[in-house]
């Protein structure tokens, strides 16, 4: 079977695998092979030279970088997007219900860092809140910071909606008026056998693929 | 004079049990976390058995290309003092030191199908390391040979040279005596900076998912399926690190049975 | 196959120059203080220590003519060393330690054991073959180191002290076991000792280092009779005296004055055996043309004799009887007369 | 006999130089990309600063405690053999081979403010470990102890005892003979293992950032902050762990003088 | 304070099994073959090897009652203790290393520094004070550790063949400077030694070791003139034969007969001095009683004299002077006739 390598964001692990075997099940000659890291380190890798055929990134930031080196075929489209939800820790001790609760005395939140997309996002959206929140840490990725209020080191965190459904942690949802939305974008690359790899961005665009992203907790685009 | 008695078993005793708690008690929260009830259906999927058995080459050819490099580099490095060994000896410290992240950048812009060796070897034989196993073995190579070559370094330099001087005049070449004397008189440095390397080996990740990619069946090891794990399923992460310990405890014990035997 | 040496080189403070040719089927005993560089030359000979200048050869084989000629190696010289401090594998059993040599040279396994067996039945410690070197006693492990040497056919022999810790009993019958594996040994040996008697039991010829030079070489017979150091003398247990001889009388260096025969005029060296001093409570009267008063500074047993250590100008020893000594009714701190016969000087030109 | 001489030189030669090429080509890579012009603006950044203090904070932190516990423990594993001592070598080999990430969660179930030891240190004390430089120190410990008791305990090992019982006789007691005897006849191998231990201490990334998160100032180390600029500026990483390599050498070249003269 | 002994402990293949006193101020010399538990004797006394039963106790002090009672460790014994190999520590200096006993006591370092220093010119080593052991000679390493025992104020010496390493002319320095040391020493002290020589000059007694077990103990002279094994007559140079005595006749094990005088009936020692052994060419007429030929097996020089095997029933060992070698005009192989006195046989019960 010929391999088609999709470099996807880490945090589309859950969905891209489900995809990788939906799509192998309607294209029989293909073997999809999936590279998950963070955004950036695929990009890097990608600007080296390695031999992608699809890139899914988390954020645009990532997806424009790899459009200046000259990677991208075309425009990147939209596949799925995500929510912020408010993380918290099991039965909800300190009885958080929006984000004007996070910066109540006592309560240790974190956000992920500014640089980081969920951490970015976060910030955005409590400056529409216009609640000051004191991040006791800059948490470089999504899974630290739920691990940690998992764990019950942190009362609360800012996070994607989708780190909620895939770790069934509880979430609190953000107000409709404070919401900041994420946008994944999906391209094919110059190094790729063009019409397998457009075949599979359709494919994540077509109903099935979106079931699929649906089913853990994405948003249609 | 072997075993420890009188009040100096509470000077070692304490601290030693405090070092051993310092280790065990994570490792206890994490089994006591454990869904044991997964760990079944895991250790019959074929995803984790590729992982497994990629960790399993990968660490192995690592060690092997370890000793094989990194062997004749300590007798070098130990053979004397020089400006030049020192430089060396730098150079082949900072993997450990370098975030692996980073290490796996500087692999790929030296091996990577751009880089300054990796371009030559494509353009030449066609070969590519990243996204291969070859590669992961090259990364794990890169972040656990260091701790070989410094502790059997420090082995060599302890090592009673004047045995070799016996050896000689009892007409045992160079490599002779190498093998027969010093392999053998250096044997516990030789085991430690073999584990320690092995392990790291083992355990790496950051480089090798920067450097040979994260793919199922070529480069995914253990700690990257358990990467990946930790994005949707963090319980699952804990269940593979355990397959991963179990591994490791695994290949020592048999190990041992041949290799450590009582000095 | 003569070893040629002219060695010339330097260890931390010692420089080191000694010139000797030592025959096939020779064996020179090295005697010489601590320090004089006795290790030293045997490393050189054995390729441990490169020379600075000089030769090392043996019979055509040149091993080493100074850094700017090839030098051979250490394990193409086929020498049989013995080091001082034994440097047994402490890895390896004593057997395997024996069998070591046999197996580089190509042996085979099975009969590489069993000539290294046989090596250490015949040096006494066949029943340890199967100890560690750690779990030997001293006397065994220089004697596994012995058979060690031995066991690997060497072109010659360069042994370091090879019995100094070996036990009086199994000393007697492994000097003659040694002397036999000498005599039937083709090649030049060299042999470290600080014991007279195994110099003489052993050697044909005595070297006297000192400082790292020779100072003495040649046969054993002539180097006990006419010793040209203190060193030689003691070893010997010669009484030693240096000074000027003229018109028959000897001005020893240090004070005192002896009437000595048949002497050569000029510089000298002159001995006196023990044996030949005779003491007495009261003045003796009668031919020996030496007699002075002396006090006891030390009474030792040697054997069953027993050696008086004169005080005064001339600080000689004297052995006789135990029962010579209870006789004098003297210990040590006493005075006793001494006599000495003019003929029992032995005296030669420094 | 201490320099390499005929063929040996090429057998052991081509082998160290491949070895020393296999890590020098890559930190040649990162050097040929490197951003030069913005390493004297980073160099001048407070947060750099305040990175670089912490890392030689936590790092030096995490060696002096491994010495202190590691230290004991080593020479209990090393005074015999019993199934203890192997349970124990593995117990601490095992964050070795554990993904750092996964390290870091059993210190958080251990050490974390919820967990076995944290939530008893929390409530008699009140002090919690994550998020504050201590708990960094603690990682980084976690990390880096493991090798400098594997090496210090192959040194022990081939330690010759005999040693202690000639100072023994000589009147010194077990702790001085141990000081005065055991540790500079072992020097070698205590070198390699701190070594190993305060550049694995400094290099630590993951189980920091699980366990004692990421903040400025209390714990983002150097690779911490190397970690975040990957996120958003790769070249920033770059520079920042070419600072925290250069940090690493200097404090080798310092130490050198006084620690590491010629045995 | 008198050291009582009775160790009882197994190491390996020995069982050591010693029943011993030595008193304050008398120095034991500890004789005996290879691997006959000497060096083992004196760890247990040291505190290195537990003993399995018995007693280690100096004066009141009981240092080691078996397992059941308390053990005063080695570093609270206070022993000064020569190694057989030595063990000086590598990487301190010789200084530091004859120093490291008084920094321990205590004593300051500068003080520790300049007595380490004092007790190296005594022994003869002053001017390598700075190198490491790695840069010494064997004897100079060997006199280092010697300094480093007695440096130490001990309370008892425990000295492993301390002189076994000592060149010719340091050594009759040497043995009279530990002779003095001794003697000034108001504790007991034990020597290993395997020189005859040095035992008589240094020891006030000899306890003779065989496999573990004390077989012969007593003053030095006892010991010389009767010894009970092969051991000791090779020691002192004696011939020994065992046998059985009847009607003035003894006829030695392993054949042979010979006349004696004032001999006890039944099962017996006796000992032949070398000397008293005569040689002739043709068969001696004469007093002597015992008169036999016998084949030359062997000759070796022993300083001014040559000892001559002789095989057949009696294997004894003549010596005579080189002189008398020469009128006989034989070598090994020849024929001589062996004439023997009855009076110079000297026979004790067994
Ligand atoms: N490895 C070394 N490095 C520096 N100097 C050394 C070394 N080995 C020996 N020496 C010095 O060289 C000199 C000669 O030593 P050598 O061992 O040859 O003496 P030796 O004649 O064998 O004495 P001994 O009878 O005591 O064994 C001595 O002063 C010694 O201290
Ligand atoms: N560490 C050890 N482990 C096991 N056996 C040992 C050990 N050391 C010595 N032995 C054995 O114990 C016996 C007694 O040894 P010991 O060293 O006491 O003999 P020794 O009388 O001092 O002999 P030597 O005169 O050769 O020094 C020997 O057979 C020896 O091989
Ligand atoms: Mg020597
Ligand atoms: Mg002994």
């Amino acid at each position: 079977r010929r391999p088609l390598r999709v470099f996807a964001a880490a945090s589309l692990a859950a969905p891209f695998t489900a995809l990788e075997q939906a799509f192998e099940a309607s294209h029989p000659g293909l073997d999809v092979q999936c590279n998950f890291a963070g955004s950036p380190q695929l990009v890097l890798q990608i600007e080296q030279g390695a031999a992608a055929d699809v890139f899914a990134a988390a954020d645009v930031v990532n997806m424009a970088k790899v459009q200046a080196s000259g990677n991208a075929v075309g425009e990147p489209r939209r596949f799925a997007r995500n929510r912020l939800a408010i993380v918290v820790a099991a039965g909800n001790p300190r009885a958080i219900q929006g984000l004007g609760d996070l910066a109540r005395d006592g309560c240790k939140v974190a956000l992920c860092g500014p640089e980081v997309p969920a951490g970015r996002y976060a910030r955005q959206a409590l400056a529409k809140a216009k609640v000051a929140v004191r991040s006791l840490s800059d948490e470089p990725n999504v899974h630290a910071l739920v691990t940690k209020v998992r764990l019950g080191e942190l009362d609360a965190g800012i996070v994607f909606q989708t780190d909620c459904t895939a770790t069934g942690i509880a979430a609190v949802a953000i107000a409709a008026e404070h919401q900041v939305v994420a946008d994944y974008p999906i391209t094919t690359l110059t190094a790729a056998a063009a019409v397998e790899a457009a075949a599979f961005v359709d494919f994540v665009l077509s109903p099935s693929g979106q079931q699929v992203l649906a089913a853990h907790g994405f948003q249609a685009p | 004079m072997t075993t420890l008695r009188g009040p100096v078993r509470w000077l070692i005793g304490v601290p030693a049990a405090a070092a051993v708690l310092l280790f065990a008690l994570p490792l206890f929260g994490i089994l006591l976390r454990m869904p044991w009830s997964r760990l079944g259906e895991q250790l019959m999927s074929p995803a984790v058995h590729d992982a497994m058995r990629l960790s399993l080459l990968s660490s192995c050819s690592a060690l092997a290309l370890a000793v094989a490099l990194g062997l004749p580099l300590a007798i070098w490095l130990a053979s004397g003092r020089s400006a030049l060994r020192t430089v060396a000896r730098i150079i082949v410290m900072l993997p450990i030191v370098l975030p692996p992240v980073v290490g796996g950048i500087a692999l790929l812009l030296a091996f990577g199908r751009a880089g300054i060796v990796g371009s030559w070897l494509d353009s030449t034989f066609g070969v590519t390391l990243p996204f291969s196993t070859a590669g992961a073995t090259l990364a794990a190579t890169y972040i656990g040979m260091p701790f070989f070559v410094l502790a059997v370094e420090a082995g060599l330099r302890a090592f009673d040279r004047r045995y070799l001087a016996a050896a000689a005049t009892l007409g045992a070449g160079p490599v002779r005596r190498f093998v027969t004397v010093t392999l053998p008189m250096i044997r516990p440095s030789l085991q430690a900076g073999a584990l320690l390397c092995w392990a790291r080996a083992l355990g790496e990740f950051c480089a090798t998912q920067t450097f040979a990619g994260n793919l199922q069946g070529s480069t995914r090891t253990l700690p990257l399926a358990c990467g990946v794990a930790m994005e949707s399923d963090p319980e699952l992460a804990i269940v593979l690190s355990l397959i991963l310990s179990s591994v490791s405890i695994v290949v020592l014990f048999l190990l041992r049975q041949r290799w450590l035997a009582p000095r | 196959m003569n070893l040629e040496l002219d060695v010339h080189l330097r260890r931390a403070s010692l420089q080191l120059d000694v010139q000797l040719t030592v025959a096939a089927g020779d064996t020179v005993a090295i005697v010489g203080r601590h320090g004089a560089g006795k290790s030293s030359l045997l490393a050189a000979i054995a390729g441990l220590l490169p020379l600075e200048r000089g030769r090392v050869a043996l019979g055509a084989q040149v091993f080493d003519a100074g850094p700017a000629a090839p030098f051979v190696l250490p394990e193409a010289r086929r020498a049989g060393v013995m080091f001082q401090d034994l440097l047994l594998f402490p890895h390896r059993s004593a057997l395997d330690n024996v069998a070591f040599g046999p197996r580089v040279r190509g042996v085979g396994r099975e009969q590489a054991l069993a000539l290294a067996n046989e090596w250490l039945v015949r040096v006494g410690v066949g029943d340890r073959a199967q100890a560690l070197p750690s779990a030997l006693s001293g006397g065994q492990a220089q004697r596994v180191a012995l058979a060690r040497a031995l066991a690997n056919e060497p072109q010659l022999l360069l042994l370091d002290e090879p019995l100094s810790a070996v036990d009086a009993s199994a000393r007697l019958a492994l000097r003659r076991d040694l002397r036999a594996h000498l005599d039937a040994f083709a090649g030049p040996r060299l042999l470290v000792t600080h014991d007279a008697v195994d110099a003489f039991a052993l050697a044909d010829r005595i070297a006297v280092l000192e400082a790292g030079r020779i100072v003495q070489a040649g046969p054993v017979a002539e180097i006990c009779s006419r010793p040209r150091s203190r060193y030689v003398a003691d070893l010997v247990g010669l009484n030693f005296l240096r000074g000027e001889c003229a018109a028959g009388r000897l001005r020893v260096e240090g004070g005192g004055e002896l009437v000595v025969s048949q002497a050569p005029d000029g510089a000298v060296l002159a001995t006196v055996h023990p044996r030949a001093i005779a003491l007495y409570r009261s003045r003796p009267d009668g031919t020996p043309r030496n007699v002075w008063s002396a006090e006891i500074v030390a009474l030792e047993a040697a054997g069953d004799r027993v050696r008086v250590r004169l005080g005064g100008a001339l600080p000689l020893v004297a052995e006789v009887t135990p029962l010579a000594i209870a006789e004098l009714q003297l210990g040590v701190g006493g005075t006793v007369w001494v006599a000495l016969k003019a003929t029992e000087i032995a005296v030669f030109p420094a």
